[in-house]
């Protein structure tokens, strides 16, 4: 019955498609990820076989079509989408020796996962959304007392409550504060300035954590506020060349070293 | 198991989601015909008996009630309700996002004097606890949020609490006011 | 007669008498120390299948509700909820299979940016909230689906959605895509 369903689905945007022909809006879809979709469906094979090049034809063939039509803004998501197509295609018509096949396969294969992943997602909402629903077709008791009884309201507070009933003190005196504990700020000009003496200093690698430290401990400025600074200050010498960083993993720890004579 | 399962479980869905008493005849009418509804009513009603609903019927009119001697259930209730004034709210929160902080600062944010109620009914629910005392003149107590707190809103420390630009990044409209907060 | 008919009796009068579901932990609260609530509360369900009246559980939730096959008793009363569109029912889906699930995420599997409206309107129907924070770069929010959610389609925990296994397997990261597009 859900097979079925999804048919009907399928047929019916197909069928929409060829009766309003080019002239459909891009509102009408949700995105590039969405017209590839039913493009891809109109190819009549699994996901999984689709053909790249001919599935990019018809992109850019529907692209050139309605580009006149719509918005810009809203464009401009399926002008990068096509970008992307019309670059693969390329890759697809240059002669076999000078392509990496391997890679255009792969391409192939994470876009038709794309797909049969959006598909998936269609389906499920389907079959989600045609569940039986609470008030529709079972129902909760319809005497509830008059105290408003259960639900201990503290149970039902979330962080966002808690954000909310913040700003509203906000709104009630009329002014604005920040959720920031504005303290001290190391400036990037005192970052730099330390780290350049660290360089001169040492010729190991030295962890940013112990750099922090110091400069907090002889600053006071905030310890976040520290290692923003501190950060930002060594990218300026990683781009002039005179600073290497490493960091082996995510959230891992973050050293330096000096790179000149 | 009783013959008269089917038209039993009619009742008690009916009886169970409409907001006042059911009329027999509307029972007659809706139940197949020549169903013997004063017996399957009765049946209902024994079985029913000593349990933590009734079936009650009065005059024409039947309904489920809680049984009387649970009354006692809701009115434990009505008082658990009050437990979190927004007083209580909005200090927890200026707490949870500045702390450790004292008590003159959260009433210098709220623009009133906090009741000494409100910061014993967080205490009670051990959501604050007194914190190191500041460096300022008078070396002032401070408040912070405890273990429970973040436990409860499931944040693994306080640094997780959502700001505002993030919410606003997530789609979430965090200016409109909650109907929660309406009565406080 | 069960030996925990008092229990019983405390659990049927609460979840009758309450239109939202009651949190387990609230009836821990209010029965006797130390009662077996689990096994309470599955011998309860049993007395009441096949009755007009079901015990669901959705979560740490449970309810009393009117068993399916009588829907055709209410069809006067049924309120059709307006539709959501199209992107809220996909965002939905997408939370309720990938929880917790960022918006990036999100973002990636729909191909499209997710409008503030649509967070917001299922935030209003309390059937999505925020999650612990995912300790990726950024430690962005993530979003869950809640006990209302499950209450609201009949379900009682996500495990039981449809189709579970082969959403998963088809994961959410699609890093991997746009590198290749940008690398080529």
């Amino acid at each position: 019955m859900n097979n079925n369903s999804q048919e009907i689905k399928t047929t019916q945007y197909i069928e929409e498609r060829e009766q309003t022909g080019f002239c459909l809006n891009l509102d009408g879809y949700e995105g590039p990820l969405d017209l590839l979709l039913s493009l891809a469906k109109n190819q009549k094979v699994d996901l999984k076989k689709i053909q790249l090049a001919l599935l990019a034809d018809q992109y850019l063939e529907y692209i050139k079509e309605v580009k006149d039509k719509v918005k810009l803004d809203l464009l401009a998501d399926y002008l990068v989408v096509a970008s992307w197509l019309t670059f693969l295609k390329s890759k697809l018509i240059i002669p076999e020796e000078e392509i990496n096949e391997d890679n255009v396969e792969k391409i192939n294969e994470l876009l038709a996962l794309r797909l049969q992943r959006l598909e998936a997602v269609r389906k499920y909402e389907d079959l989600l959304f045609s569940r039986k629903k609470l008030g529709e077709n079972f129902f909760a008791s319809g005497t509830p007392r008059e105290v408003e009884v259960i639900k201990d309201d503290i149970i039902t507070l979330d962080f966002i409550d808690l954000l909310r009933s913040y700003l509203l003190i906000g709104n009630k005196k009329n002014i604005q504060f920040s959720l920031d504990n504005k303290k001290n700020y190391l400036f990037l000009e005192s970052a730099i300035s330390f780290i350049e003496k660290k360089l001169l200093a040492n010729k190991d690698w030295m962890l940013i954590q112990d750099l922090v430290r110091e400069i907090h401990t002889k600053s006071g400025a905030q310890i976040k506020s520290c290692l923003a600074s501190m950060f930002c200050g060594s990218l300026e010498f990683v781009k002039s060349g005179k600073i290497e960083l490493r960091q082996s993993n995510v959230f891992g720890d973050i050293s330096l070293l000096g790179r000149n004579k | 198991m009783s013959k008269f399962i089917e038209q039993e479980r009619i009742i008690e869905a009916l009886l169970f989601s409409s907001q006042d008493p059911v009329s027999i005849k509307r029972l007659v009418n809706i139940l197949p015909k020549n169903s013997e509804v004063d017996t399957i009513i009765a049946n209902l009603q024994k079985k029913y008996e000593g349990r933590g609903i009734n079936i009650k019927r009065s005059g024409a009119f039947i309904s489920f009630r809680t049984a009387k001697d649970l009354e006692y259930l809701f009115n434990e209730v009505k008082v658990q309700k009050k437990s979190l004034s927004r007083a209580a709210r909005e200090t927890l929160t200026i707490i949870a996002y500045h702390q450790p902080v004292t008590k003159l600062e959260i009433e210098e944010i709220r623009g009133v004097s906090v009741a000494s109620g409100t910061i014993d009914s967080l205490m009670e629910l051990e959501w604050i606890k007194l914190g190191r005392r500041k460096n300022t003149p008078g070396r002032p107590l401070t408040f912070q949020v405890t273990e429970k707190f973040l436990d409860y809103f499931d944040l693994s420390s306080t640094k997780d609490l959502p700001g505002l630009k993030e919410m606003k990044d997530l789609g979430i409209s965090v200016n409109k006011v909650n109907q929660k907060f309406e009565d406080g």
